[in-house]
């Protein structure tokens, strides 16, 4: 599939090349990601689609190559890049001895000034209302990604990097994963999506990056 | 102009969050106390129970302890955050790393360091060290325990990544921290002696200021290396 | 400036570089160390007090500078690694480490064996020896820290910064020992050292430390030339300068 | 008749996982010892360099490292195990949950315990100890901190899982300890003053004995109720 | 779907009840499966299929009820059925700092005399042969889990309890994954599935029991 382009280019990948041990996982990778435009990330196990996550987000340094958000490095530029990010991984970054809610006012705390109503209406949303005094040691596993989702719904980030989002979830959670990412694209949000699994988001322009 | 929080919030935030969890295991936080209470009235157990024996040893006891105290209680400073995820948060929010690392460290002083500053007049109390000098031991303790605990942190934050057990960071901390165990047991040395501390005070200080100015950079740098 | 450090920073120059000078210093260290050894052990006069005992300073002395001299230079190595992300700089400090640590061992060995005689105990809680035991640990935690981590380029950067933080310590180490030591003057212990000493026996120890450079630095050489080889033994060029012998 | 592998299996394989996790790299294994180096440095730093002074404390020095040993790691014996799974993993094998836990026990004293009898006579020289007094101190040391290893992994099962209370718990341990301790020390020092140390042996072997005997059943009880 | 009966019961729950903190997770759930079959226990995120799990393995006590395995209560027999027993959690169980293989060396080794070469040829068919020497911390999120289905193999084990075993898999390995609970079937063995998707498992007799 190839996009329409629409406004100028926010985030972009040019020419990364990483290696790790031994092994080039991968290299020449390039990429444009405009406003309302989701990135599906698609590949085998272990062919890199969490490392390259890690080296668009700042957190591994690439061997060559370059990340641009707004036209400017993010080595450069790390606050405002982060300040407009959120990442959701493979692990769910939850304390467990905190309640689902302590952990949103914290996580969310450091990145934005965010009110009380936001919160539970992001918790509401994924269905944790009644669950969000519970320490999140004792949530199941879908509750937990539910929590991380609630996260991606309040931080009011203008770019999700989900790294497998469906995990764990059940089939209304997928498709409340779906809707979200519909929203989010419609609301001119970036979306990069590491997935097995098809995607059913419908709106905006989704564009596929092969690894491996 | 940013739109995201100040770095008092973000600190206040980090340090209070830290300290909530503390609370919740009060058994972990209770146990570098329990060290620092137990070595002290071992030596008098284990040596014979002259005083003027204890009252030698006394400045060397309470600077021991609480260099091994804060050693003990640095292995567990980042270890939970790296292993379930939250520190990758950390480096992922617009506040910088430093500031956040420095906030952890914050609360870990809290509760390992400032315990043993309030304990030092029992312990002493315990090994005959006279009176007077005790506010010049509880005076150093409070310039040299921030100072453990930085070096713990950079330590720790170089080493978080890797297989626990081995005794690495402690090899790693020890020397390092070497000069502020001589200059605090001097100092309690000195103030047991009637000897003006002054001088021993202000290096000791001068070492704090060193520290805080330092460490959390090199607490980032060490953090993004073992996250990478 | 830039393109100089990284024209040197460059292995296959290196490599070149390093395969003509180890010769060189191998035979400058050799030379000078077979005159030291001669001039200190049979042409200067036996001290007037330490009888023969003190001919070891000839050993003891060269390497205990280099133990010092070693850590610095590994730490400059890690720090030109890290600043300026260069891979042969990283590969120079982690081939210092091994050494700088035996020469530690072997002035504190040497000082040890002297300190027998002197007075009559292997060890005492003296500031020099007190501080190079501290400096032996900072060795040995560099190379614990590499040891512990398997990716090589995380390795790297974490000893390179645990490497300028020692290098930073070591004044401050340095210098609370020896105000350690000066508030106790413990009563077994002469001074060590005595500055006028005459020239018969003050040039075949410099001749000595000399020496002990040179053989450092072709031991150095030889070191890292094997750690590239580890590092880049998939690369091209050394695929080729093997091959060609 | 079982299919599985038997006991001795079992406790040889926990064992040596263990182990390797520890020293990945041969080299690591010589971290502990350098541990005991390092500490037996501190004392001499923080007191004054005088012979006679560390002569005296000497005893005090060796048992308190020797309790620090052992109570450093037992914090974090099985705390990773039960975070990353593992630790079901164990309960949900044939083999008694008892039996590996007392493996797990047994490679932490190999790593905290063992170094540090064999460094006791390293550490005796450099304290001025006795040269006579050295084999007593080795063999007290042999039969006590394998106590303190299974006293602190009994405090640490309790701690991984009565999250709250485990502060309180591990309070009762001290008093298995202090003894321990007690006489430990005691014996160096006796030893020291070439009086007959066959009493205290005695006695610090029956300790050893009730600890082996209980302490694995209580590990694994604390850990099933942890784990449900 | 109902099943056809073929053989004697060998895992059995009567009447099960579990409660969490204040909520009654689920009650009176009584099953029965024999050799060949399969349960699929499917429910809402957070409706308490891990917790039944963990109960049918002997981790958690129930509130009232019991599991019988061969007709004897498990507490009683709890070496003879873990035995026979391979649990997969949601966690993958893999010690960071091992290897994949010595994972599995020691993991096996506790329950079964294992020939090298069964273990590679489990390692073999999860496609980890390459990959069997790096540690587990570098692992990608779905070579743990495969790491994790090897031992499943490997662990010669009557009864499987799977409990989400698709995630992080990419396709080939999600028809690995029905591939093996056929073969598994096929060998009389048992398994106890948990599973958002449906699963792809024709052969044997495969049950259906809904939770919350
Ligand atoms: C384990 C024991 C010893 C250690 C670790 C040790 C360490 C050192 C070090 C680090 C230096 C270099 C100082 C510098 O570069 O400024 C040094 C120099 C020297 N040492 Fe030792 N030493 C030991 C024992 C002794 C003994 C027993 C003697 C003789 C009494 C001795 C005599 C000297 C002399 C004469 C110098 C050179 C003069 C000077 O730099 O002041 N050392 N030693
Ligand atoms: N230190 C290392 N040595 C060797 N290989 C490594 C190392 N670190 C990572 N790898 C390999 O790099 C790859 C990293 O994969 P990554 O986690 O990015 O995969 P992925 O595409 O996200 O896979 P998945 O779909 O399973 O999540 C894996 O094949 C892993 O084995
Ligand atoms: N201590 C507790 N206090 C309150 N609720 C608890 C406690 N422990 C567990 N729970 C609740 O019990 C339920 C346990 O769910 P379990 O993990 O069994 O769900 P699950 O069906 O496996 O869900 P998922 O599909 O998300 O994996 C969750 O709703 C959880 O919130
Ligand atoms: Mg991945
Ligand atoms: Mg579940």
């Amino acid at each position: 599939m190839t996009a329409t382009a629409a406004g100028p280019v926010l985030l972009e990948g040019r020419d990364l090349e990483l290696w790790r041990g031994e092994t080039r996982l991968f290299t020449k990778v390039s990429f444009e990601l405009r406003a309302g435009e989701l990135l599906h990330i698609v590949g085998p196990n272990g062919c890199g689609k969490t490392s390259l996550l890690r080296v668009l987000c700042g957190l591994t340094l690439p061997e060559t190559g370059d990340v641009y958000w707004r036209e400017r490095k993010i080595s450069r530029n790390r606050a405002d890049f982060h300040a407009s990010l959120c990442y959701l991984g493979h692990r769910e970054s939850l304390k467990a001895d905190l309640t689902a809610e302590e952990n949103l006012v914290f996580q969310l705390g450091l990145r934005a000034w965010l009110s009380k109503a936001d919160l539970h209406a992001a918790l509401d949303k994924v269905g944790l209302t009644k669950r969000r005094h519970v320490p999140a040691r004792s949530l199941s596993a879908g509750q937990k990604r539910r929590v991380s989702l609630a996260k991606a719904l309040a931080s009011g980030a203008r770019l999700w990097v989900l790294d497998e989002p469906y995990t764990n979830l059940d089939v209304a959670g997928r498709e409340l994963v779906d809707q979200m990412m519909s929203e989010h694209l419609a609301r001119d949000g970036l979306v990069l999506l590491v997935a097995h699994q098809a995607h059913g988001v419908a709106a905006g322009v989704t564009r596929r990056l092969e690894l491996g | 102009m940013n739109e995201w929080p100040g770095l008092g919030t973000a600190f206040w935030l980090q340090l209070t969050r830290d300290l909530r969890l503390a609370f919740r295991h009060i058994g972990q936080a209770a146990n570098p106390l329990m060290f620092f209470v137990m070595v002290t009235t071992l030596f008098p157990l284990a040596l014979s129970p002259a005083p003027e024996l204890l009252q030698a040893i006394a400045p060397g006891v309470i600077w021991v302890s609480a260099l091994l105290a804060s050693l003990l209680a640095a292995e567990s400073l980042f270890r939970q955050d790296v292993e379930d995820g939250t520190m990758e948060q950390l480096a992922l929010s617009p506040q910088p790393l430093s500031l956040l690392l420095l906030a952890k460290t914050t609360a870990h002083w809290l509760m390992t360091g400032l315990p043993l500053v309030l304990m030092a007049p029992i312990v002493g109390h315990a090994l005959f060290l006279p009176g007077d000098a005790v506010p010049e031991t509880m005076l150093a303790l409070l310039l040299a325990t921030p100072v453990l605990s930085l070096a713990g942190a950079v330590m720790a934050a170089l080493t978080v990544g890797l297989r626990r057990g081995g005794g690495l960071l402690s090899l790693l901390i020890l020397p390092i921290v070497m000069p502020v165990l001589i200059f605090g047991a001097r100092a309690t040395d000195m103030a047991m002696q009637g000897l003006d501390v002054g001088g021993v005070m202000y290096l000791l200080a001068a070492i704090l200021l060193l520290a805080v100015s330092l460490a959390p950079a090199g607490m980032a740098a060490a953090m993004r290396i073992s996250l990478d | 400036m830039f393109a100089f450090i990284h024209k040197l920073g460059s292995p296959p120059h290196f490599w070149r570089l390093s395969g003509t000078m180890v010769p060189w210093f191998s035979w400058f260290a050799v030379v000078l160390i077979a005159v030291g050894t001669v001039g200190g052990l049979w042409v200067a006069p036996p001290d007037y007090q330490q009888l023969d005992a003190f001919r070891i300073i000839y050993f003891h002395v060269p390497s205990a500078w280099l133990s010092q001299f070693g850590y610095v230079v590994m730490a400059a190595a890690a720090a030109v690694g890290l600043i300026w992300r260069i891979k042969l700089a990283h590969a120079v400090a982690a081939a210092c480490a091994p050494i700088g640590a035996s020469f530690t061992v072997v002035a504190l060995a040497t000082g040890s064996i002297w300190g027998k005689p002197m007075w009559g105990t292997w060890w005492v809680w003296d500031a020099r020896l007190t501080s190079t035991l501290v400096l032996l640990f900072l060795y040995f935690g560099y190379m614990a820290l590499r040891a512990a981590i398997d990716d090589e380029n995380r390795a790297d950067r974490a000893s390179a910064l645990l490497a300028i933080i020692g290098v930073i310590n070591i004044p401050i180490i340095k210098y609370s020992v020896e105000w350690w030591n000066t508030l106790h003057q413990p009563a077994t212990i002469s001074k060590i050292g005595k500055p006028s000493m005459d020239p018969e026996m003050l040039v075949p120890l410099l001749v000595m430390w000399l020496g002990f450079t040179f053989f450092f630095f072709a031991v150095l050489m030889v070191r890292t030339r094997a750690e590239l080889i580890a590092r880049e033994r998939n690369k091209k060029w050394l695929r080729e300068v093997i091959g060609r012998g």
